[in-house]
């Protein structure tokens, strides 16, 4: 198999993989080591950028995707065809945040951090695949877990949750004990 | 008044009774650390009553933030006992302490949703692959883009079809057509003279009977044996198309 | 705007549909002739073509999209195979519940059922292949239809989708008239 049906192959991964593909996935499929493929990708992401084409290989959470050129942005809002993905509020985001830096973490426990109910929010980022029940906390009432998830990574176009930015002792998950005074 | 007015259209701003106060607190331009819990418990009371007047559905978490506030303004009207430590902040002392807590935490909270807004905006103007044409587990299929599809295939896809609308159709007793398998070729070929290609599932869904659908089925066999058609399929289990017979 | 520009949105706007698009629909939107986007993507389907790229444009019944190369099918169908499989969430259980007992259904049927938007799970359970588009519902906007798939069987041990088991009102369909207000 030679170079250029290699990079074809590995272009055609990319492009047909409903999630991003991993290099140890393209390694195993193309039994090649994992080096040539990060080699290989790399080049292809730079072929793609340099070519300012209107589409892009991206690198998010633990792989490689397709995305569109920013630079065309304006034309895909004009495209029905594309769904429209509505902002997320105000309140979900704050829910998000607090999920992002404090997880795992309890409904009640964002309650005490928020101030209000959030049962909404909380469903509303479930049902966007933006955060995810994660088992159940030890102690009364064995409370559901909420974690992010890879495409609350991937839809705020992180690598991963170092990428947050950092906010005083909110980086520092351990120093942080809630304490359930509302609950 | 003036005041009044800020409230009014406020009103849906905020986002909960600590967001409410944080505002107040930094309207005032007053030291998270040292609020004035007997002016910001009074602002807050008047926030409540004017969603009251509004009509407004008042929230059980701004009545609660109400109560809190009015606990802790008793406690400060209270005589403390003189302490030792004037510099220390974090007096254990002081009732208001663990509201400055959660009022710094919050405001935690709000910074990063900010950040987190930007950062959608930013990625907004990256879009995937959306609605999964050709999705991960039917991928591999796309070796054959247009291949011609078998009988069994046409068999099952109108046995799959038969399945899921029967028991629709029957429930809702709609009332039975007549056709017969020389009518529905006619329909077909007339649909294909409209438009070069036309869906399966697009030709039977407006089919009110099994009886109808089976018709058209065998109309659809015959112009296949009679070559004025052909069928093709995109992918596996995919959408089959019937097109004109060409040459 | 000049032509690099204009190709490189092109490119983006067949990408990034979810359904094929026109020569019509680009040139709308790019506010240039038919003549000149034919052109244009004939030139890059050539391009694509000619390069032996992992990923092709094709011209189908009703617009073009991108493909993947078919010399690339065999590797395309080891991806398949790779495991990576997380349980569904309950938003797309919920889903999922109804396409197979309501098939075949929109989405806005799907909303007015779950009282949320379901982009996301929908998406999901398509990835996974355990819905499928079929065709469309006539009506205003033509609407897509959703119905379970063979996978959708095999997933849950059903022989057919008579084995899925009674729910009382669920099957009694008069009982059960989808109201379409959202839509």
């Amino acid at each position: 198999m030679n170079l250029a049906l290699t990079t074809a192959v590995i272009e055609a991964l990319i492009f047909a993989s409903s999630e991003p593909v991993t290099v140890k996935e393209i390694a195993v499929i193309l039994e090649i080591s994992e080096v040539t493929v990060k080699q290989i990708v790399e080049d292809l992401m730079k072929e793609y950028k340099n070519q300012r084409r209107g589409i892009q290989i991206m690198e998010v959470v633990d792989g490689y995707h397709f995305v569109t050129n920013p630079e065309c942005a304006i034309y895909l809002e004009k495209l029905r065809k594309v769904p429209r993905q509505t902002p997320l509020s105000q309140a979900a985001l704050e829910t998000l945040a607090i999920v992002a830096y404090k997880q795992p973490i309890t409904r009640a426990e964002i309650e005490v951090l928020r101030g209000v109910r959030v049962d909404s929010s909380l469903s509303t980022l479930v049902e966007r695949g933006l955060i995810q029940e994660a088992g159940r906390k030890d102690g009364p009432g064995r409370p559901i877990l909420y974690v992010t998830t890879k495409d609350f990574l991937k839809y705020f176009g992180l690598k991963n949750l170092d990428d947050l930015p950092m906010v005083d002792d909110w980086t520092n998950h351990q120093q942080f004990e809630i304490n359930l005074t509302a609950d | 008044m003036e005041e009044q007015d800020v409230y009014q259209i406020k009103l849906d701003v905020f986002e909960g009774p600590l967001d409410l106060l944080l505002h107040l607190i930094e309207r005032a331009e007053i030291d998270i650390y040292n609020i004035p819990i007997v002016e910001v418990t009074d602002q807050f009371l008047a926030y409540l009553q004017t969603m009251e007047l509004l009509n407004l559905q008042m929230a059980a978490d701004f009545l609660l933030m109400a109560a809190t506030l009015m606990q802790i303004k008793a406690r400060m009207l209270l005589p403390r006992p003189a302490v030792e430590t004037e510099d220390d902040e974090e007096d254990e002392g002081d009732p208001r302490l663990e509201l400055v807590e959660r009022l710094l935490e919050y405001k935690k909270v709000k910074e990063i949703a900010s950040e987190l807004k930007d950062k959608e905006m930013q990625s907004s103007k990256y879009f995937s692959r959306s609605g999964g044409y050709f999705p991960d587990r039917e991928t591999a299929t796309i070796s054959h883009p247009a291949g011609e599809v078998t009988l069994w295939d046409l068999v099952q896809a109108f046995g799959t079809l038969l399945e899921s609308l029967i028991p629709r159709l029957e429930l809702e007793g709609m009332p039975q057509e007549q056709y017969s398998i020389q009518d529905k070729m006619e329909d077909i070929i007339a649909s294909l003279a409209r438009k070069p290609q036309v869906y399966f599932s697009v030709l039977f869904a407006n089919l009110t009977s099994k009886k109808a659908m089976v018709t058209s089925f065998l109309a659809l066999l015959e112009l296949i044996r009679l070559r004025k058609v052909v069928v093709q399929q995109e992918q596996v289990f995919g959408e089959i198309v019937i097109s004109r017979w060409e040459d």
